[in-house]
């Protein structure tokens, strides 16, 4: 994908791990924000019709978020599963 | 007893995240001689997880540590943070492995330096349980087949109990 | 799967009493290798206690650890023991020191290996706690008067605590 | 001190560590079981008149006893402060 400048300014970057990303097929996306006012909003979307059974957490540039936390043009969100490191 | 103050009275804490592997007892070799507290500390709690050839009855051929960058590093600070409002700590080292690893390989390393030792317990386990439930890591295994021919991936999907 | 029990059953535990300084991770690293557990352990949980120059506001040159040869080794025996029936362990070293120690030296080391996190954490500190309370050692310390001239011995009377 | 053997077997063997060993001046003595039966009865007889204000513990062939807890000729008892290990 190649965007102009002030399409990625009225975009969402959007990024998936792991067994996500994988289910998914992707792993990074920009969305417009048209009509997208919540986390919960953007997940929506993006996994519309892909039958995500998996719990999925969400974050807004690189924190923890919930489903009503609030994104906005600019913003980094990510999807993944519950994390296994250590 | 007026020395006591010259001191530095900052806390100094490192965070690697790193693809190479480690040697978690030259690391703490390293790190305790160059934070120069000589004197100061009293106690070093630490903690190394290392990657077991065995998990939920399988072995364990090999495993790929996904992690998400930036958010990982920035948590991992949060967490540091966390303790060292809570507990009187002198300095702090963590290194976490990502990318592909082997058996026997150490994924992660916490230590905690503190004049007395029970900040240096409760931080070091509190950084840990931390870090397993919500830094952002993931653990791709792969793992051998019944008949140790065949080799399937899986990720895990959930981590032991810490308490 | 047979593989696993293939292994050896029995845990092993280390304690040594020594005159001689000791360095914490050297120690560590030959035992971990020597131990010949690779794949098996998950965690290592570590203490290691180090003399500070500061005690009860005062600055201390040095310090005579006193034991009782046999009740010691005994004792820690016994505390390592506990631990075992307690928790499920692959490994223990203790390490203490004992005769004149200088500031920065280790005192103790304290270590615990097992497959899982929360065992390695709860005993390690289990260990360190009963041998802080019962194993027999006194510290004596050399301590600077206020003139930073004139020196003096006493006895160390109490512990900080530990949780 | 020498002692014969058959001395030795009817005695009690009693050590003193750290700021009690430097109380009381000694660091071992030997001591006739004659009229003996607890540990307490040995602490008794070393410390009469030594004016002990400190706390002791006692140990019998390198455990952890109680005033009450009995000895006899050939055991190993030890007084000393409480522990400043670690």
């Amino acid at each position: 994908m190649t965007q102009t400048k002030a399409e990625k300014a009225m975009s969402i970057k959007v990024l998936y791990f792991a067994s996500l990303r994988e289910r998914l097929g992707c792993s990074e996306e920009l969305i417009s924000e048209d009509g997208l006012s919540t986390v919960g909003d953007v997940w929506q979307r993006v996994s519309d019709g892909k039958n995500v059974t998996q719990r999925v957490l969400y974050s807004i540039n690189q924190e923890y978020a919930q489903a009503d936390s609030l994104v906005k043009a600019g913003d980094e969100v990510a999807f993944f599963p519950p994390v296994t490191g250590g | 007893m007026k020395w006591r103050f010259s001191r530095r009275l900052q806390v100094a804490s490192v965070i690697k995240i790193t693809e190479q592997p480690f040697d978690p007892w030259q690391e703490l070799s390293s790190f305790q001689i160059g934070m120069g507290r000589d004197g100061e500390f009293g106690a070093c709690a630490n903690f190394i997880g290392t990657m077991r050839d065995m998990n939920e009855g399988d072995v364990v051929n090999a495993m790929v540590l996904e992690h998400y960058p930036g958010m990982t590093e920035k948590h991992l600070e949060k967490i540091v943070n966390d303790a060292r409002k809570k507990w009187d700590l002198l300095e702090t080292l963590v290194i976490h492995r990502v990318g592909e690893l082997l058996p026997n390989d150490p994924i992660v390393l916490v230590a905690v330096w503190s004049a007395h030792r029970k900040d240096a317990f409760e931080a070091s386990r509190f950084i840990m349980e931390d870090l397993k439930s919500k830094a952002p890591f993931w653990k791709r295994e792969s793992v051998q087949g019944p008949d140790q021919q065949t080799e399937k991936n899986r990720w895990v999907k959930k981590n032991t109990s810490g308490y």
